[in-house]
C-alpha cells in the first residue's frame, strides 16, 4: 500500500494540512506543530504511513494540522485506540498527542497499559500543568496551590511527575524536552522515533492564557544555561554557564548532590556519567526539585525490551508455523464430536 | 415437547417417553458442569433433540455443602422439537443435601430422585438447613426416591488404582454419569474414548474414571436395587439429513464473528475485557489465530472498545464484547464510532442486573441500554441472538450490517444462550453470501479534493480508507463532521443535516433486511406473542400450546430490534392484542409501543431464571380473556 | 413578547419599542461576552425582562479574523414578559467582517447593523472571505447600516493614558458598550464603578476604559454621525415587587444545590470533572467553602461519581456533575447508586452530540440516556430545568427526591440554560421547607438483627446509616441484596421482588410531587404542545401567540420525566392532538407514548441553536391544519 | 458518634461478620482475612470506625466477612469511593482491599490518584497474578509466557510491579508481604495503619485454583530464608539461612549487588543499610529480579508528606476563617448587583 517508490524529498509544507490552525496566538503547541513538521521529513518518514492519534484538549488538535493520517479520538483514551491500530498494522508510524489531562488524568490507566505492554508508540504529552480546553482548571500536574477555577484558594493535591509515572509503568524510553527548544526538540523527536516500543517524551509546553510562563525559571533564555541539564549518554552530567556544575551520587546517603568542578577537589571524572540504561539514576534524574537541582533534559532512560506488537506477531507466526497453510474454515466448525443423520 | 415422564409404575421395562428432563445438581466441586457436558454429548449422538440451562454459583469454588455452592445442570431431551431446558424436572439428581434443597421445587410431583445417601450426613444436612434426614423420613413420599451410596460404591470401584480418598471420591460424577447412561439407553464408548483423551498424562486417572463409569452403568444394568430403577428409551428426533454437533452460544458466536470477518474479507481484532458471562467468547477467539483473528485482552471495557476501533480504523474488523456492566462503560466510544461511522461489532452478553447484579444468571435487561443508551443522537442498529445455534447467523449478520452500512452493530445475547447447549446441524461458510469490503485506494484525481466522508447515496454508507494508503491522508474525530469533507465542523445547518444523516442511514437499514416473519402461525388472529432473545424457546411451545388448544396466537420473534423491519408495524395491527414477554421490566415494549403505537402489554420476569413454558401459556390465556 | 423593532424613520426621536434583539459580535478576543454581560446587568437594573444567548467557538482564543472564531452574545430585552433571546435581530454590533459574515442571517431585514470599520480592511475581509468590503458595495442596502472605525476611536480616547497599542484596542468593547449605553438610554455609573472594581489594582487601565465608554456614549450624544443613530427606551417591565440580580443557570443551580443540602441538613460533596459547559458549575461550588461543601476535581468522570457516592454513603449528600460524554461515563456506577439505595444528584448540563460533537452548543439530546441509558432494570427518577432561573427551584427538588427516596437523581439542564442569564427575584431560603435527613443511629434490640435495608412502607426508601455509629455495622455492594437484610442473595424470588420495589419506589415518587399543571391555556383543547427543560420560552411565546390568533392551544411543560406526574396521561387525553418540540431526534415523545399510548407528534431541532418561537408557531399551525 | 467510652478489649471474633466466608477451599484471602481480624484488635481499632472498601475480584469480597463497615462497589474504582468517603469524614480508619486486576488492570488511574493525592486510605492488594473471580484470564501482573483462558498461547506483554507503579505514582509508603506470613503480615499492617497518608500494601497471595505456587519459589518454607530480604529501617541489608548474603551498590555501575559477608573481604560495615526514606534505593529493591536477587519484604519506601485530606480540611478552617462565624445563605444568594421593584 505504501508507495515506497516514490522517494522525492519531502519538506516541512508536506506535512502541513490544509486546515486553519486553531490554538491560541502564543500557545506553545504552535512551535512543537513546526518542529514536528520539520522532523518529519529529515526523519524520511512517509505521511502515508504515519498517523497521529489524539485525545481531547488544545494539544488534542494537533493531527488536524498535520498532513498524515489522524485521529482526534475521546478524552484520556488515545493509547487504546493507539495500541488497536498498531496491532492492526504494525508497519505504521504511529505517533500519539496528548496533554498532562488526557494522559494523566482521565487516561492514566492506558497510558500506563500501553507504556507497560511496550507497544511500539511514540507518546508526546505536551505538558503545560493546566486543562487548556475547559479554561484553565489544574491538572495532575499542576504545582500545589495553583489557583484555578476549580481551585480558587488553591490546589492543595501533589502533582505526579509524568517521567517517573512512565518509568514506574515499566518504561523502556523517557525523555524531555521543550516547546521553545527548536534544536533539541527534533533530536528527541528523532530517538523517540527510533526507539522500537512504547517511548515517552514530555514536552514542557506554555500555555499562554491559563498557566503563562509556568516554566520561565528554567527556560527563559537567561536561565537555560544554570537551569537546565542537557543529558548525553555516556557523558557527565555537566551545566551552568561556565560547565563547571556537576551530578555526584553521594556514597552514604546514596542521593544525588550537585557539586561544582573545581571546588573541594572535585574535578571532571568525579561527575556522574549519564547512562540511560540505569532506571535508578533515571528516577533520580526525573525527580531532582528545581531550583536546587537542574532540569534533565533529552533521553533520561532508553533501554530497548521486546514490543508488544512485535511479540503477538512472532506469537502468531509460531501459532501458524503448528497449522496447516491454508487453514479451513469449514473444518473448524467439525471440530469436535459430531454426528451425522442421514 | 415437554410431555412429562409418566409415573413410574411398571417396573424393569423399558419406557418411551417423547422427552424428558434431567437435572444433575451438587456442589461446585462434584463436577456436575462436566457431568451434564457429556451427558449432553451422549444424548446429541444418540440423536434426540434437546436443550440445556446450566446454573451455578457466582463462587469459583463455593465450601461444600452450603445452599449457595449448589451447581445444577439441566437437560431436556425429546424425539420431538426440544425449545426449553424444560419447565419441570423429571429426574433429578442430587449429589448432597444442599442440592436436593435447592432443587426440589423444580422437580414434578411423581418425579425421580436420586439421592447419593453417602453425603447425607449430619455435617452436611446440618449445612443445608436438614433438621431430620430427608431420605429418611417420609418428607419426599410425594417422589420416587433412589438413594444409595454413590460415594462409598465409587470408591469400592476405583480401589485397585490405589487412588487417594480424595481423588477417588472425585470419580462420582462418572459412577453418577454411568447410571445415567443405563438409564438412557445410551452408549458408553463415546465416553470412554473422550476419559482416555482427557487424561493422556495420567493414564492411570482415565482407567479410574473408566471403572467408575463402568460400574455406575453396571449397578443399573445388574445391581442390587436395579429392580426400583427404571430404563427410558427417547427415540431420536426426525431431523434434517447432515452433519450434527452441540454447540453453546458463546462457541456458536465465535464460529459466527469469524464467519463474518471472512465473508467481509477482513481480518478481525478482537479487543475484549473478561466479565460473566463474556468471557468465554474471548477464550474462544483467543485460539483462532490461524483465522486472522487478533485478540487482545485490554486493561479494561474503554479499553477494549477503544483498540476494536482503532483496529477498525486501521481496516481491520473491529469487535467487542462484554456484559451489561462493561457495555455501560463503552458508551463514550460507542459515540465516537457512530460518530467517525468505523464498522464494530459490540457484543453484549446479558447478565441479571442492575449493577453487579447476579453476574451468573441470566436477563434481557439490556435492551433499553443497546438502543437509548447513549448521548446524544446517536442511533445505532442492535440484533439479537435467540439461541445457541442462532448465534452464529446473527454474528454473521453483525458483520455484514457493521461493514455495508460502516456503523457500530450491538448484538444482544444473554447468559442463557452463552451457556446452554443444543444440537446444530454445521453449516458450511460456502452457504453464505460473501460480503467482501473495497477499502478506497485511489487518490483523488488532481485538482479534487479528497471527501473521507463521500457517501453511497442509497445505503448513505460512507468510504472506508485505511491509513497506509498513499495519496488518501485524512483526519477524522469526534466533533461534529463537515458532510461529504469530514472536516470539523460547527456549522448550524450541517450538524442538523449530519444528525438527519446518521439517523436515516441506519434506519435505512430496514430496506436491506428481510422482512419480519411470523414465527408460528396466521398473520393475523387474537394475539401475538413478541418476543426477542432467549425467550424464543419457551415462548413458541406456550404459543404451539395454545394453538393447540384452538386459540388463535400466532408468534412472531424478532432478531432485529433497531431498526425493525419494515412490515412489522402493519404485521402488528393485524392482531386484536400483543403479548411481549421479556426478562425484564418491559424494554422492547417501550420501542414498540413507541414506534407503532400498538397497545403491547407487558410480562415480565427477572428472576434470574428462563420463562417456563406455563408461565408464558398462563399469560396468553390470561390476556385472551381480559 | 419580541415585538419587533420598528422600521428606524423618525430621525433623532426617542422610540418605545416593546422589546428589542440586540447581538454583539466579534472576534474571541474582542470581549464580547464581557460587553453581553454588562449590557445585561445594565439592562436588569433598569428594570426590563430579559433573556440572553452566550453563543461561543469551541477554541479558547481562536485566531483573529476567523469565521469560526466569532464570539457572539445576544439579548432580549422588553417591557413584558420575555422567555427567549430572541428568533431575529434588531441590531447587530459587527466588530470586524467575520462577525458581519456570520451573524448576518439572524439579523431582520430592516434592522440595524453598526459596524467598525477599522476592522474592515483586507486581510479581514479574505479571511471573512469577502471578495468585496460589504461595507462600501451595496450588498447591505436592506439594513441600516451604520459604520464608524471603532478602533481608532478607541484608540484616538485613551491616547493619554499611554498604554501599548494592544491593550489600547482592547478598550474597543468599552466604547462599544458606551455607545449601546446611550443607545438605549442607561445610566453609565454601575458600569464605571464595576471597572473600577474590576482594575483596582491597575488604576490606569480602569480610567482608560472609563474613557473609552465615555467616548461611546459622548460619540452617540454628539458626535458626527449622531444623526443617522437612534434612540430607544423600552419600558421597565412590570415586575412583582421584591429584591432582583440577574442570573445564569450555572450560579442558580449552584446556589440550589446549596440550599437542597441545607434543607435536608446535611454537608454537600460535589465530585466533578471539568466538561462544557457543566464546568461553572463546578467553579461555582468551589467558592461556598462556608456552606459546608466539599467540591472535588476527580481525574475523571468514573471517580467523580464514585467519589460522591463514597461520600453519601459517609453521609454526606453526594451531588456529581457533567455534560452528556462525561454522564456516559458514569452509568455503570449509577446502577450501584441504584443498586445501593443511596442519594446523589447527578446534574447533566447537555451540549451538542454525539461524541464530542458540539461541546459548546446548546441540544436536548441526553433524555434517552437519562431514563433508559443504563444496563439492568435500573430506574432513577428524571426531572429538568426550563430556565436560568429555575435551575434553583429544580436542584432543591433534586436534593429532597434524592435524600427522601434515597436514590440518585438525574437533573437535566443544558448549555444554552447553563450560560444563558436572566433577572430573578431573588428568594430567601425560609421560603422553602426543609427536608431534614436522620441518620438511623440506634443499634437494634439486643438479639434482633440489623436491616440496613429496612424500608419506609409507604415511600419504599431505605434507613440510611452513617459509618461511624456505633452498633450499626454493615456492609451493602452492587450484587442484588436480600429485602431488609441488605445481604448478597442470590435467590430468584428475591431478585424479582427487589427489581419490582426498585421500579416501584421510582413509581411511587410520583404520589410524592405535584400533579402537572398546564401552563398556558385550557386543561382539554386541539393540541398540547409538550415541553421540557430550555424550549420554555419559544412553546411559551409561540403558544401564546398561536392563542392570541384564537387556537385551541395549550402548553404543558415538564419538570418530572421520570416518573410523570399522575395525571399527565388524563391530561393529555384532554387535547386532539399533542405536538413535542425537542432539540433532539424525538426523545421524550418516545416516553410519553409508551406510557400513554398517545399519538405524541415531534417537532425535532438539532442545530446548536435553540428554537425560534416562529418555527413552533409553524409547527403548531401545521399539525392543527393537518 | 463513636463510643469512645466503650473500651473493652475486643478480639479476633469482634471482626468477624456473620456471613459464610465464600472462598474455594485452600485460598490465600483466608490467611490474610484471620491476620486482619486478628491485628485490628491489637491496633486497637474500632468496628464502628472502620471501613473496608472494595472493588470486585475474589479478594473484593473481603468486606463482607469482617464486622466493620464495609462497601463492596464497582470493578476498579474502590480508591476513588474511599477518596469520597474518607473527605466526607477524615476520621474513619478506611481500608481498600483490592485485587492485581482490580487495582492495575481496569483501576489503575484511581489507584495511581488516591496515591498521588495521599488521601489517608491503607491500600491493601491482593496480588495473585491472575483474574480469580472470572476463573482465570492473566492479568498485569502475571509473567510473561503465562497460559490462560485468554492467552492460550501465553501472554506476551511485560507485567507491571506495583511497588513501582506506586512510587512512580508519588506514593509515600509502600511495603510488601505475604498471605501465608502470619508473623510479618501484621507488621505490616500495623505500619499501613499508623502511616498518616496513602499507604500501598502489596500482598503476595496464592490462587490455588487459577495460578497455584507461583510465589513457591521464594515462599515455601525451605526457600523462605535464602529467598526473602527482611527490610528492617536502619539495619544492613542481610539475608539467608546463615545470614551471610548482603546487598550492596555498585559504585561504578550505580546497581545494587549481592555479596556474601565474608567473601572478598566483605563485611557486615560494606551491606547497604536500609533507609526507608531513600526512593530510588526503594525503587532498586522493587525491582530487584528474582531469582538472583532476594524479594524485599516489609516497609520498602516511607516517608510521610501531608495527606490530602488534611490539607483540604485546613484549607477549609482558613477559608472559614475569613467569613462570617455564622454564613447567611440568604446573603449568598443577593450577591452582586441587585435592583428592587417597588
Ligand atoms: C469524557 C470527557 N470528559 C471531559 C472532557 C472535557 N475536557 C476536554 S479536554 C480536557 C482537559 C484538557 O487538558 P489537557 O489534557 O492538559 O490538554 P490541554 O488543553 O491543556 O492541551 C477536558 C477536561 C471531555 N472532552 N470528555
Ligand atoms: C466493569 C466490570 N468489568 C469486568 C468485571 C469482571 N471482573 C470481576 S473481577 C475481575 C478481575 C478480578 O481479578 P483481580 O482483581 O486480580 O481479583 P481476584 O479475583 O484475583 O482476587 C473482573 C475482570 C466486572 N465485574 N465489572
Ligand atoms: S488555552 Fe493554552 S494550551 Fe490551549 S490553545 Fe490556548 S494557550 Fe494553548
Ligand atoms: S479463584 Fe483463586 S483467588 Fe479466587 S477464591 Fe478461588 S483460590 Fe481464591
Ligand atoms: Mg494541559
Ligand atoms: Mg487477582
Amino acid at each position: 500500500m505504501n508507495d515506497v517508490t516514490e522517494l522525492k524529498k519531502l519538506t516541512p509544507a508536506d506535512f502541513a494540512s490544509d486546515q486553519e490552525v486553531r490554538w491560541c496566538p502564543g500557545c506553545g503547541d504552535y512551535a512543537i506543530l513546526k518542529c514536528m513538521q520539520r522532523t518529519l521529513p529529515e526523519l524520511g518518514a512517509d505521511p502515508a504511513n504515519t498517523v497521529f492519534v489524539s485525545g481531547i484538549g488544545c494539544s488534542s488538535r494537533f493531527p488536524y494540522y498535520m498532513a498524515t493520517y489522524g485521529f482526534h479520538t475521546i478524552h484520556g483514551r488515545a493509547p487504546a485506540f493507539a495500541t488497536g491500530l498498531k496491532l492492526a498494522n504494525p508497519a505504521l508510524d504511529v505517533w500519539v498527542i496528548t496533554g498532562d489531562g488526557d494522559a494523566l488524568s482521565i487516561g492514566g490507566n492506558h497510558t500506563m497499559h500501553a507504556i507497560r505492554r511496550n507497544v511500539d508508540l511514540n507518546i508526546l504529552l505536551f505538558n503545560n500543568e493546566i486543562y487548556g480546553l475547559t479554561k484553565g482548571q489544574y491538572s495532575p500536574t499542576s504545582r500545589v496551590g495553583t489557583r484555578s477555577p476549580s481551585t480558587p484558594f488553591g490546589s492543595v493535591d501533589r502533582p505526579v511527575k509524568p517521567g517517573s509515572f512512565a518509568l514506574g509503568s515499566g518504561g523502556r524510553f523517557v525523555a524531555r524536552t521543550i516547546d521553545t527548544a527548536q534544536a533539541h526538540m527534533p533530536v528527541v523527536f528523532r530517538r523517540a522515533y527510533e526507539h522500537k516500543g512504547a517511548s515517552f517524551v514530555e514536552i514542557y509546553q506554555n500555555c499562554i492564557v491559563y498557566n503563562d510562563a509556568v516554566y520561565e525559571p528554567f527556560t527563559a533564555k537567561a536561565n537555560a544555561a544554570d537551569a537546565q541539564l542537557l543529558l548525553e549518554h555516556g557523558k557527565p552530567m555537566i551545566w551552568g554557564k561556565e560547565k563547571n556544575k556537576g551530578l555526584i551520587l553521594n556514597r552514604d546517603t546514596q542521593r544525588l548532590e550537585v557539586v561544582t568542578i573545581g571546588e573541594n577537589g572535585i574535578t571532571e571524572g568525579d561527575i556522574l556519567v549519564h547512562d540511560e540504561t540505569n532506571k535508578s539514576v533515571a528516577y533520580m534524574l526525573i525527580e531532582m526539585p528545581f531550583p536546587g537541582f537542574p532540569v534533565a533534559l533529552g533521553v533520561i532512560y532508553c533501554d530497548p525490551a521486546p514490543t508488544y506488537d512485535d511479540a503477538v506477531e512472532a506469537q502468531t507466526v509460531a501459532v501458524l508455523a503448528k497449522k496447516p497453510a491454508k487453514p479451513d474454515f469449514d473444518a473448524l466448525l467439525r471440530q469436535g464430536q459430531t454426528w451425522t443423520v442421514a | 415437547m415437554a410431555t412429562a415422564l409418566k409415573d413410574i409404575t411398571d417396573r424393569d421395562t423399558v419406557e418411551h417417553p417423547d422427552s424428558i428432563v434431567v437435572r444433575f445438581a451438587g456442589d461446585s466441586g462434584d463436577g456436575m458442569q462436566l457431568t451434564g457436558g457429556q451427558f449432553t454429548l451422549s444424548t446429541a449422538l444418540t440423536g434426540n433433540d434437546l436443550a440445556t440451562f446450566p446454573d451455578f454459583p457466582a463462587e469459583i469454588r463455593a465450601p461444600t455443602g452450603t445452599l449457595f455452592g449448589v451447581s445444577s445442570f439441566q437437560i431436556n431431551f425429546g424425539s420431538g422439537d426440544i425449545e426449553t431446558s424444560g419447565d419441570e424436572i423429571d429426574v433429578l439428581v442430587a449429589m448432597n443435601p444442599a442440592a436436593l434443597k435447592v432443587n426440589l421445587g423444580a422437580l414434578r410431583k411423581g418425579g425421580m430422585i436420586i439421592a447419593d445417601s453417602g453425603e447425607f450426613n449430619a455435617r452436611n444436612l446440618a449445612k443445608a438447613g436438614y433438621a431430620a434426614n430427608p431420605l429418611e423420613d417420609s418428607s419426599l413420599a410425594s417422589y420416587q426416591l433412589l438413594s444409595f451410596n454413590i460415594t462409598q460404591l465409587t470408591v469400592d470401584a476405583v480401589k485397585p488404582f490405589g487412588l487417594g480418598n480424595k481423588e477417588a471420591i472425585r470419580c462420582k460424577n462418572m459412577w453418577t454419569l454411568g447410571l445415567a447412561l443405563w438409564m438412557f439407553d445410551r452408549d458408553r464408548t463415546p465416553l470412554v474414548d473422550w476419559l482416555k483423551a482427557k487424561f493422556t498424562k495420567n493414564p492411570v486417572l482415565a482407567d479410574a474414571n473408566i471403572a467408575a463409569l463402568d460400574a455406575g452403568h453396571a449397578f443399573g444394568e445388574t445391581a442390587e436395587i436395579g429392580h426400583s430403577l427404571h430404563r427410558f428409551h427417547v427415540d431420536p428426533v426426525k431431523s434434517a439429513p447432515g452433519l450434527y454437533r452441540t454447540v453453546t452460544g458463546a462457541e456458536s458466536l465465535a464460529l459466527g464473528l469469524v464467519a463474518g470477518a471472512q465473508l467481509a474479507n477482513l481480518p478481525m481484532f478482537f479487543g475484549s475485557y473478561p466479565i460473566t458471562p463474556a468471557s468465554p467468547l474471548l477464550h474462544s477467539l483467543a485460539k483462532y489465530r490461524e483465522f486472522n483473528v487478533t485478540t487482545f485482552q485490554a486493561e479494561d471495557e474503554i479499553a477494549a472498545i477503544c483498540s476494536a476501533i482503532g483496529a477498525s480504523y486501521g481496516g481491520h474488523l473491529g469487535v467487542t464484547s462484554s456484559s451489561g456492566p462493561g457495555i455501560a462503560l463503552k458508551g463514550e466510544a460507542l459515540g465516537l464510532a457512530i460518530m467517525t461511522e468505523l464498522p464494530l461489532v459490540v457484543v453484549n452478553s446479558q447478565r441479571g442486573g442492575p449493577s453487579t447484579g447476579l453476574p451468573t444468571k441470566t436477563e434481557q435487561s439490556d435492551l433499553y441500554q443497546a438502543v437509548y443508551g447513549r448521548n446524544g443522537d446517536a442511533p445505532m442498529p442492535v440484533i439479537a441472538s435467540r439461541s445457541a445455534s442462532d448465534c452464529f447467523e446473527v454474528a454473521i449478520e453483525a458483520c455484514r450490517l457493521a461493514v455495508q452500512f460502516m456503523t457500530p452493530v450491538m448484538l444482544l445475547t444473554d447468559g442463557y444462550i452463552a451457556n446452554a447447549a443444543e444440537p446444530w446441524k454445521v453449516p458450511s461458510i460456502k452457504d453464505y453470501a460473501p460480503f467482501p469490503v473495497s477499502f478506497r485506494e485511489t487518490p483523488p484525481a488532481e485538482g479534487e479534493k479528497l471527501n473521507p466522508y463521500a457517501r453511497d447515496p442509497e445505503t448513505l454508507k460512507r468510504i472506508w480508507i485505511k491509513p497506509g494508503t498513499s495519496g488518501l491522508m485524512h483526519r477524522i474525530g469526534g466533533i461534529e463532521k463537515g458532510y461529504d469533507t469530514g472536516d470539523i465542523s460547527y456549522e448550524s445547518a450541517n450538524h442538523q443535516k449530519m444528525t438527519d444523516t446518521r439517523a436515516n442511514k441506519v434506519l435505512g437499514i430496514a430496506n436491506h433486511i428481510p422482512d419480519q416473519d411470523v414465527t408460528l402461525g396466521e398473520e393475523t388472529g387474537d394475539l401475538a406473542v413478541v418476543g426477542w432473545g432467549s425467550t424464543y424457546g419457551p415462548i413458541i411451545q406456550a404459543v404451539r400450546r395454545a394453538r393447540a388448544r384452538g386459540l388463535k396466537v400466532s408468534h412472531i420473534h424478532l432478531r432485529y430490534i433497531w431498526p425493525f423491519p419494515k412490515n412489522l408495524g402493519e404485521l402488528l395491527k393485524g392482531y386484536k392484542k400483543i403479548l411481549v414477554p421479556e426478562m425484564n421490566t418491559g424494554q422492547l415494549k417501550t420501542v414498540l409501543r413507541d414506534q407503532y403505537l400498538v397497545d403491547a402489554r407487558p410480562l415480565n420476569k427477572v428472576t434470574g431464571q428462563p420463562f417456563k413454558i406455563s408461565e408464558i401459556e398462563a399469560a396468553i390465556d390470561a390476556l385472551l380473556n381480559a
